[in-house]
């Protein structure tokens, strides 16, 4: 059980067995991927530069992101962390909302009104559990919305990651447990941080469904995660998706991965590329030119861009409004609190 | 109006909230046998499995599940078997519950309500005896409050379920079957935020809440018969704690006694000393006197009765602020 | 895997395959098994009479715990449950300690010197990964004892039962796993605490070693827990036993089970009893007569007794002493507060 | 002598404590990387992947499994990465390693020190922001103590090394390399439970802990070039607390401001001033007066100076307090 990895393409671009997607949506998948690390890309080069508070890269896991959400209806839950900004801008949470909450601003953790995508969870471990809230709430409402919630290898350590699975286990909610398994917690490798053969092996304890695939690879993603969020649908329960990826970039920009690993493992990874994997794809099936790529590109650099001078130029809280996100209504005590802030120089 | 205990007080309102098909409770126990004290019983039969929702034991998941619930359009009343047993779920409390509308500035809210059944006084085990509500004042984005007597119970947990913001909601377990009152049968609140002048009087105010009320009501009953004018608040609202009628009364009396089960040090009572000093200190005839339990672990139950503040500790501690 | 429990005693004493024991080991046992039953039901009238606090029996368990500590050795630890008392006291905690703690006096917490057992966890969870911790430290230290840490299928719903089989099999440290399943959690069946397979099938998630053992038979549990034992000890890790038995009692004393459970579970375990199993066993090996048993229960009835005695017969605490347990030194803050309590009337 | 900064001083202090071979040094990449502040640096390299562990992502794992250790014979120092991550850890820190001494009677304890780097300052995001001290402060079993200081620092690392009981050791995160100082190179210990009265002065007494100390410390430059005798102390140790040098001080000046990162209500901050009142509230000639966090999740980046306690919110403090 759990020997292989799903794989659907080669790191060289060959298809293994049937496509579970149309070309055209897999030229749409591919330009998301593009899309999410040209934003990636900026938003370090903008940390560096001091425009941005600390910032958690996640060039390597596009496909992992990307393939996973490309499954979801626009009804359904994102769930996920701070190395998953792909994933919320995919399900609709917007670029300028997330380099906001970069920049250190609040306002970028309001979802727009319909978009079901949580704010990035900074604490490890505790969100896993919201989304079999979440899904659990769909179906004792009657929507048939799934859940799903992304999280690390190091996350699965956490007790609250158990009592997700358990409970998602126990009351089959409609839930996909999308763990992005990047060989590294911080410093911590993979193989230290469990012993478990591999983490879809931990399905097993809660008796939901597993898988294991190549989380740099589309087709393989999103034909898993098709397959889990159909099960959810259908009322069969949750699924734990293990998804065998790699964190090329430092753990944040304040981390110094030098520390504790060589470059191998990135250069070994950087052949195994997700977003090169399906170019080559594309271009075997003629559905790819350097000139579309290069507009793409462009394109996206110019939207994240103008998300990050929207971000910059939107006023920094006032003092009063640091009280305001904390209840519906202002209570006297915090009022008083407020008069008190008020009286400062 | 029906006469009731706090048990029954809170089943009550219970039932009343699930009318709300929004509302699900949820704990360990809660379903089939109707909560460890009895204050659920009945509803899994009347409301079903979807709505009354028995767990495994794992509390930090009955919270995150419910909170999950709470962004996701429904209420949950949550239940803690005992407040010892919330640490386990504290993060979920603490990390998400209280943040998510600060986090999501009010696109996402968990307007659900905590049960805690909480204090010492029946000689029960470790970790049955807890009085750890300072932890939720403190944190911001929570609402505390606590009932002691049927009527409150019943009208601030309709009162919590009906706020849009999470409610910590604290029953003393010590007072679940201790006294009955005519409680109405129809859906009230009871304000947050609000505390009762249980009393009036004016010589020294008594301040307390929780299981504290009793004592504090039998040392009243002492006082007043020694000749003292006594008046006497119900805080009932740790947060929003209702600092105007506290002031008001000590600016009237000039002398408090503030009376907390929990361990003296750092407890909530020192958050009222705080702010009568800072709101009232030129009214003060004497130190506001601090009558707390220990910095102690809740002693078992041949050894409890030093812990817990007592009638006559209250009396004494009234006497000393009437010295000077 | 984990498709049938191990069994070296049928329900009518037929041994099968190889006993693990001589049969004089066995008639010790056994005695202790009968020990703790007169314990445990002395207990309950106790309770019943007002003399003890509330009161969780463990009856139909006694091979469990029996068969478990058997395996050990005096230097290893016992970190167990409100539930564990047989196993507690058959590793050296004192009846007298046991019911001292009962009555409601934290002098019954303290083991005698020498004698490695944790008060009982009053918690559910907690405390495994105290066992772990031991089981590490005598790692570190250079001596082999191994800590074998007990609970129920309750238990291994909390996250920290989670992160203390994970530290176990990251670390390899030398603990025994424990789990009485015995089929409910107060009012909550074990096919609604988790939908896992069985419990052992849990060791998976860990990569730790996994048994499932019928707990109602005393040779089968010892074999699995001296396995266990004999592996942790040379250093190849922890094991997680399921033992599968029955909770016979109410969960305390202030349990009605008629709330949740009919009769027919009690009556249909009350015939895999793991008491009568042996009897029949040694009978059969003419190695019990009804004197000796006589003569045992008389004798634990009267040690009870005594113990009862001596636990009642101590004076409560005085005030002064509730403040002494909580640290070397009692420091000013808790000086000053005895001393307000001194002036109590 | 080595002149450093906190960070360094931590280090140095690890290193001493490790000389003893019953001290391990455990948490999440303590080890390869240092930590994340790299207050552990070089610590694997010197004493081995057996006495410096490198965790799994588990805090309540981390603190559970130093407890064993603890009560078999080690001395665990936990390292858990910023504050707000303890509170996964919470209910092993306040259901076991705060009362197993109580417990079992004195037959086991825990003498293990959890260190929380905490505070705010540094725009980081939420739940690196945290100082939830009070809970600590308010769990009997616990020790508390936050230093200021490189000096303090090491000398307070090993007095909680050395205590036979839990500590809690709290890291100001925001100080870790904001000043440096002369470090003695040799073991010593700073004493728990007793504050540093830094400044003698008359008119007023500005009372804090950690990185609020930096703050007090240029409100005090203020306050004195304006011609006000000002009074100094560093409580150092939340529990026990130093009530004695408090006092004094206040019998002397009548006057005081208390200043705490936290949230204010409940904060440790009101302990402080019930305690002044207490016990010297007709020495009092003003309101002691607070200067506090607010009831608020602690901002990010962008507006978290709105929360942050400043330097001129504490001169502006003591002048009032000097009105009356
Ligand atoms: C409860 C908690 N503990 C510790 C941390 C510090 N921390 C941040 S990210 C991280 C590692 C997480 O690893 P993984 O789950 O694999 O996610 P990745 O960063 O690799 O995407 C740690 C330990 C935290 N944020 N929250
Ligand atoms: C953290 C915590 N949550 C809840 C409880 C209340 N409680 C006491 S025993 C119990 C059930 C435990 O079941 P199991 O682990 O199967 O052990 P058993 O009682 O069957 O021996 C519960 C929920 C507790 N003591 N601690
Ligand atoms: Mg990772
Ligand atoms: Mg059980």
């Amino acid at each position: 059980m759990f020997d292989t990895p799903l794989q659907r393409l080669t790191p060289n671009g060959d298809l293994l067995g049937e496509s579970p997607l149309p070309l055209e949506e897999i030229r749409r998948l591919y330009q998301a991927m593009l899309s999410a690390r040209v934003y990636d890309r900026k938003c370090s080069v903008m940390q560096r530069q001091g425009r941005l508070a600390t910032y958690a890269q996640f060039e390597g896991q596009e496909a992992s992101q990307i393939g996973a959400v490309a499954a979801l209806r626009k009804q359904d839950w994102v769930v996920g962390t701070y190395r998953d900004a792909g994933a919320m801008w995919f399900h609709g949470y917007p670029w300028v909302n997330l380099i906001l909450g970069r920049t250190g601003d609040e306002r970028g953790g309001r979802a727009p009104d319909g978009v079901n995508v949580t704010p990035p969870s900074i604490t490890v471990g505790g969100h896993m559990i919201h989304a079999v809230g979440t899904a659990w709430a769909s179906r004792i409402k009657g929507d048939d919305s799934v859940s799903l919630t992304l999280f690390g290898d190091g996350a699965t350590s956490e007790g609250d990651f158990h009592e997700a699975m358990n409970f998602a286990g126990v009351y089959k909610t409609p839930t996909i447990f999308m763990c992005q398994n990047n060989g590294w917690a911080i410093s911590m490798p993979r193989d230290r941080q469990t012993a478990s053969k591999t983490i879809a092996h931990k399905s097993i304890a809660y008796g939901v469904a597993g898988a294991l695939v190549d989380g740099n690879d589309l087709l393989a993603v999103y034909e898993v995660c098709k397959q889990a969020v159909d099960r959810a649908r259908a009322g069969e329960g949750a699924t734990l998706i293990e998804a065998l990826t790699y964190r090329m970039g430092p753990h944040t920009t304040t981390d110094d991965p030098s520390r504790y690993r060589t470059n191998e493992g990135v250069e070994e990874w950087a052949q195994k590329d997700p977003i090169e994997r399906v170019r080559r794809y594309l271009e075997s099936e003629g559905a790819w030119d350097p000139a579309w790529q290069a507009e793409v590109e462009s394109e996206e650099s110019d939207r994240v861009e103008t998300a990050v001078s929207e971000a910059e130029a939107l006023t920094p809280w006032t003092a009063d409004e640091i009280f305001e996100g904390m209840f519906a209504e202002i209570p006297p005590h915090l009022a008083y609190q407020q008069s008190l802030l008020r009286r400062r120089p | 109006m029906t006469e009731m205990n706090i048990a029954q007080a809170v089943n009550a309102g219970l039932a009343t909230a699930l009318e709300d098909e929004r509302v699900v409770l949820i704990g360990e126990d809660v379903g089939t046998t109707g909560g460890v004290f009895r204050v659920s019983d009945g509803l899994l039969a009347r409301f079903g499995p979807e709505r009354v929702i028995d767990t495994p034991v794992a509390e930090s998941g009955i919270v995150g599940a419910a909170f999950g619930m709470a962004i996701n359009g429904l209420k949950p009343i949550v239940e803690i078997q005992f407040m010892g047993f919330t640490y386990p779920g504290f993060d979920q409390i603490i990390s998400h519950v209280a943040r998510i509308r600060n986090r999501s500035r009010h696109r996402f809210t968990a307007p659900m309500v905590i049960r805690i059944p909480y204090g010492a006084g029946i000689g029960a085990a470790e970790h049955h005896s807890e009085s750890a509500e300072v932890i939720y004042a403190h944190t911001p984005g929570l609402k505390v409050v606590v009932p002691s007597t049927p009527y409150d119970a019943k009208g601030l947990l309709l009162a919590a379920v009906e706020d849009p913001d999470p409610v910590v909601f604290l029953e003393p377990i010590r007072m679940y079957r201790a006294i009955r009152e005519d409680v109405p049968d129809e859906p009230y609140t009871v304000p947050i935020g609000v505390a009762e002048l249980v009393e009036e009087g004016d010589d020294v105010t008594l301040i307390g809440y929780g299981a504290m009320m009793k004592e504090i009501g039998a040392a009243f009953e002492l006082l007043t018969a020694s000749g003292v004018s006594v008046e006497v608040i119900d805080v009932r609202s740790l947060v929003p704690l209702d600092t105007e009628t506290i002031i008001e009364s000590i600016r009237k009396t000039g002398r408090a006694v503030v009376v907390q089960e929990a361990p003296r040090t750092a407890g909530f009572g020192a958050e009222i000393v705080a702010q009568i000093q800072e709101h009232a200190l030129f009214s003060l005839e004497a130190p506001v006197e601090r009558v707390t339990g220990w910095d102690t672990i809740v002693p078992l139950r041949r050894a409890e009765k030093h812990y817990m503040p007592s009638t006559e500790d209250i009396v004494q501690a009234a006497h000393r602020t009437l010295l000077s």
